[in-house]
């Protein structure tokens, strides 16, 4: 008798612990409101992203088109995956002298493991992550970017 | 009479014959590319040999070329799911050798950082367990959850997974103004979700009947293996470094090594959700009592190690993660060795799993937790 | 022709005599037969198509998602665009595989389904067969898909296959036993095996009421082995995705995939409707004792609506429960058969024949 | 177990280890013809009873290869760092000591693989990440010029 007993408190326990987990899930069935799926190319408008988000490397101009980038290479040297590659070029100064500039500052996105650590080392603070994340695009050409704007120059009274 | 003998057919005679199937590189339950050479005669595991190696990347001899700094956001890419502490091991290492002291703002951060990614791999774990198991919907709740916790990574790191937020010297940037206010919400809200994955998984009837008794590994087999993490404590073995070889803020901290002499399937899970009860305790301890202070130090541009050799011992996620840097004294290291705890935890899986169901080896194989490049490196 | 939602017999009547009066009695039946077959194959067809969404929908609010959402407004035409997606793909055999049992096991599993539904009253006068064994032949004929199955596990020569079509088999086998005697727990109570006197015996009550206790118990073990028969979770062995990655489908490509995937369904259909015939009164509404007003409102409410509101609420029970368990593995998913819902069973015909003998129900 | 004794103790072991306190634990070289028995001292010895190993190794010094072995004892709590050189690094060969830690069998492997020191009495002893044709690319010398770009 006492194992029948056992036996049918058994079947009710085990009934038990699967209704309890039923309830779980009816909860989250009854309330589909709170669903958190995200809508993702609708809510682009009203998507946030963090400011820190590490997305691409960016060299912000201003709106003279100038940029903080004195084309020192330590971003190049930084760089774990060798997604940089600085071409720099030598000016001249307005006293006349000559001065080392940024001619391309290249970076390959492809290659890039958003690591943070060019822009870590970057003493002039002349790029910075951006923050978009679509990068999907046809041709892998152009994944690699020339971040200096055409026809930018340095801004004033930065050096290296 | 003595025909009739001849033609008994006897249950030896019957015997079915062993086969072999190959589990993976693509298959559902092995969570990445691994291949499991398993051997089967009928359901039962007569033997399981792990092939390994589809997803070796040269982590260790890539660091060879690049200076220490730049290695912290390789080992981003081993254990992804519990990337962070891969960072702190590295840094800890890097300040061992370099014998400097980070300010205590950086371990209390370090230290919630490391909770939040072991909480986040407990999380992700969890509802792997519950579809290796065949429950789907756990997988959904676990990331649920889960995503607070990327997102509270995203804000303050810049990154949901490969942070790269541990450097030698410090931490990558400042915590984010809302970070403690978010923790701590998270938490909030976390500790009612906990109770809900224990009604629906591990109280479950069906969930205990497959996982109370099956996958036995003694405390002995834990230690011969090389088992660590909490499917080591599960049996017994107490190897929780942050209690053992307190680093950063865990000496500051009062929270349980949690243990079980069982060793089954049943207790390896357990102790991960005890673990995610433990990690809220000690986020708490900490989040408000942040001190002030830089969050990372000066550091040469150049970082060059004194020669010698430097081994470091953190407990990720999964185990015991150690980082053996051998320096000759240049910016690039000459030899540098990751013991990730998947590798050892791995190859325990034929001991543990012989005379076990097909249907075990995927539960015992759930509980180990592996996270295939942190075995491949 | 006189169409009448309450009851199907007129209509059938009217089309039947309209075409008796035009033409030879063969003819009669021919037609009569492409009429109903066509009925039958579009009925799975829209019906298999619609419970591939519900179950998206349903399980993705179990999972707080949203299910598919892009194809057709809230994703309405999802299952359309993947049947179009399966009907265009290459089908695949493998090479080493048993060509003709390979390709026949499909059309055994669905053909099996069809033959189910043949028997089931939707409504009033919309049965097509209303055998005396009507419930023995459900029994009888829904047991042969297992041999489609084991044929598929069998001719793909694909060691997961096989290991699955075997899980199945042991699982069907035994579980065909359960389902049986929960049938004959009712029929005990209904004194008939005929589903149109099943139905007819459910005009005052449902027999799940009329039968209490035991007759709870029945519906239980019936849902609990019905589903384990159309190999769904919890108990979906035959294909347990995390071990035997599609179990006896793996190797199954493109309209012949889609037919084991319809076949789910249809098999789903039919434990709901089973079920729903048996225990919740068929197409009969829902009746309370003597409050005469609320009988005359729950009247008002055509029997095909009924069945259907029945059908969807089991259907949604046992995706419930698909969508909260995790799978049991084989040798409990055989102790739960012999240890537990066949003693249950057994005792619980006894129990129910006391009732029945001793006047004991309501 | 303080580290000046654990040095003492070790020196019972094997005279001819070479001990010393290192920045972290304590290090010992042993040649490579005694390290077989030597390792199994440490694990049956009751004093020692490194039970543990969890780090297994191998480095490339130029003229010849190394194998370190990180041990900690597991009830005494301490850890010894292990050394033993091999003769040839061409041809580098070392007793296997996977039947005294049957974990060192996997990490020998690996070692065998990235490194190409062959262990004596290993059970099985197989390419564990790379392809039989690779050559073994955590020597120094190692050339691969398709898939190692260098700047």
């Amino acid at each position: 008798m006492k194992s029948v007993i056992a036996y049918i408190t058994e079947i009710l326990k085990g009934i038990w612990t699967l209704l309890t987990g039923m309830r779980v899930t009816a909860k989250y069935f009854f309330t589909p409101w709170k669903h958190i799926t995200q809508q993702y190319p609708e809510n682009r408008q009203t998507l946030k992203i963090a400011e820190r988000f590490r997305g691409e490397v960016i060299m912000p101009h201003d709106e003279n088109n100038e940029h903080k980038c004195t084309g020192c290479g330590i971003c190049e040297i930084n760089c774990p995956n060798g997604s940089i590659e600085i071409i720099s070029k030598s000016v001249m100064t307005e006293e006349g002298k000559k001065r080392r500039a940024i001619d391309q500052h290249i970076y390959h996105l492809g290659m890039c493991t958003f690591c943070n650590l060019c822009i870590k080392a970057c003493p002039t603070g002349a790029i910075v992550m951006g923050q978009k994340f679509e990068h999907a695009v046809w041709d892998r050409t152009s994944l690699t970017k020339v971040l200096n704007q055409p026809g930018s120059k340095i801004m004033e009274g930065v050096k290296d | 009479m003595a025909e009739l003998k001849e033609v008994m057919i006897t249950t030896d005679d019957i015997k079915t014959d062993e086969y072999l199937v190959n589990m993976g590189p693509q298959h559902p339950s092995t969570h990445g590319v691994l291949r499991l050479l398993v051997q089967l005669e009928g359901e039962i595991v007569h033997n399981v040999q792990p092939h390994i190696g589809y997803i070796h990347s040269g982590i260790e001899k890539m660091t060879e070329s690049l200076s220490y700094p730049q290695i912290g956001h390789l080992t981003d890419r081993m254990d992804y799911l519990s990337a962070h502490m891969n960072n702190e091991a590295v840094a800890l290492c890097v300040e061992n050798a370099l014998q400097i002291e980070v300010p205590d703002r950086v371990k209390y951060i370090r230290t919630i950082m490391a909770e939040l990614s072991r909480l986040a791999s407990h999380q992700l774990w969890w509802c792997v367990m519950g579809m290796d198991m065949g429950a789907l919907t756990t997988f959904f709740y676990g990331l649920r959850d889960r995503e607070e916790i990327l997102d509270i990574f995203e804000e303050t790191c810049g990154a949901r997974l490969t942070v790269n937020y541990s450097i030698p010297g410090g931490l990558m940037f400042d915590i984010h103004p809302n970070f403690q206010r978010d923790v701590k919400a998270f938490i909030k809200k976390f500790r009612t979700k906990l109770p809900e994955y224990d009604r629906l998984l591990s109280g479950n009837v069906i969930f205990t009947e497959r996982t109370k008794g099956v996958g036995f590994l003694s405390r002995e087999d834990a230690i011969a293996y090389g088992v660590t993490g909490p499917t080591a404590r599960a049996s017994g073995f107490a190897c929780d470094l942050r209690k053992h070889q307190p680093y950063s803020a865990y000496s500051k901290v009062n929270f349980n090594e949690v243990l079980s002499d069982v060793g089954d399937t049943y207790a390896r899970y357990q102790v991960r959700i005890q673990e995610m009860w433990e990690s809220m305790n000690i986020i708490e301890q900490l989040i408000d009592n942040i001190p002030e202070g830089d969050y990372a130090m000066k550091m040469k541009g150049v970082i060059k190690l004194p020669e010698g050799e430097f081994y470091q011992r953190v407990e990720s996620a999964r185990g015991e993660f150690g980082v053996f840097i051998v320096s000759d004294g240049k910016k690039n290291p000459y030899r540098v060795k990751f013991r990730s705890p998947g590798f050892s935890n791995l190859f325990a899986i034929n001991h543990i799993a012989k005379g076990w169901k097909i249907a075990d080896l995927v539960a015992i194989m759930s509980t180990f937790d592996l996270v295939i490049p942190d075995i491949d490196r | 022709m006189a169409f009448n939602i309450y009851d199907f017999t007129t209509l059938t009547k009217s089309i039947h005599e309209g075409l008796t009066a035009s033409y030879s009695a063969t003819t009669t039946l021919i037609i009569e037969w492409t009429i109903v077959g066509v009925a039958y194959l579009l009925f799975v067809a829209l019906f298999g198509l619609f419970l591939v969404y519900a179950e998206r929908k349903v399980c993705a609010a179990f999972q707080q998602r949203m299910g598919p959402m892009r194809v057709g407004p809230w994703g309405l035409l999802q299952t359309i665009a993947d049947f179009i997606k399966l009907l265009m793909k290459e089908l695949i055999t493998p090479k080493e595989a048993d060509k003709f049992l390979y390709n026949l096991a499909p059309f055994i599993v669905i053909i099996v389904s069809f033959l189910v539904i043949s028997v089931i009253p939707f409504a009033p006068g919309l049965q097509t067969f209303d055998f005396d064994i009507g419930i023995f032949f459900v029994t009888a004929v829904s047991s042969v898909g297992v041999i489609g199955i084991l044929l598929a596990g069998w001719s793909s020569n694909n060691k997961y296959s096989l290991i699955g079509a075997m899980r199945s088999g042991a699982q069907i086998v035994s579980y065909e036993l359960s389902v049986g005697l929960s049938l004959i727990t009712i029929i005990i109570l209904a004194g008939t095996m005929q589903i149109s006197g099943l139905v007819e015996g459910q005009r005052e009550m449902w027999f799940i009421f009329k039968g209490h206790i035991p007759a709870l118990i029945a519906f239980v073990v019936f849902i609990i082995a019905g589903t384990a028969e159309t190999n769904r979770g919890p108990f979906d062995l035959a294909e347990a995705e995390s071990e035997l990655t599609a179990g006896f489908h793996t190797e199954y490509s493109g309209i012949k995939f889609a037919f084991f995937f319809l076949a789910e369904y249809i098999n789903l259909f039919i434990v709901a409707a089973m079920a729903t015939t048996v225990f919740l009164g068929g197409w009969m509404p829902l009746h309370f004792g003597n409050f005469e007003s609320f009988n005359q409102i729950m009247d008002l409410i055509p029997g095909l609506f009924w069945f259907f509101f029945k059908v969807l609420g089991v259907i949604f029970l046992m995706m419930w429960f698909k969508w909260t368990f995790p799978r049991l593995r084989v040798d409990q998913i055989l102790n739960l058969e012999w240890k537990y819902l066949l003693p249950i069973n057994l005792f619980n015909i006894l129990l129910m024949a006391a009732v029945v003998l001793f006047g004991l129900h309501f | 177990m303080t580290n000046e004794e654990l040095i003492t103790a070790i020196g019972k072991v094997e005279a001819e280890a070479e001990t010393r306190q290192g920045a972290q634990y304590v290090e010992t070289t042993v040649p490579a013809a005694r390290m077989y028995d030597f390792m199994n001292q440490l694990k049956q010895d009751k004093t020692l009873a490194f039970d543990y190993l969890f780090c297994l190794t191998g480095m490339d010094q130029a003229d010849h290869m190394q194998v370190v072995y990180h041990l900690e004892s597991v009830l005494h709590k301490h850890v010894l760092v292990v050394r033993v050189k091999t003769a040839d690094r061409e041809n580098p060969v070392l007793d296997s000591v996977s039947d005294i830690w049957p974990t060192a069998e996997f990490h020998e492997n690996e070692v065998y693989d990235l490194l190409g020191i062959r262990f004596n009495n290993h059970p099985d002893l197989r390419r564990l990440f790379l392809d039989e044709n690779w050559g073994f690319p955590l020597r120094k010398d190692f050339k691969d010029d398709i898939h190692i770009v260098s700047r």
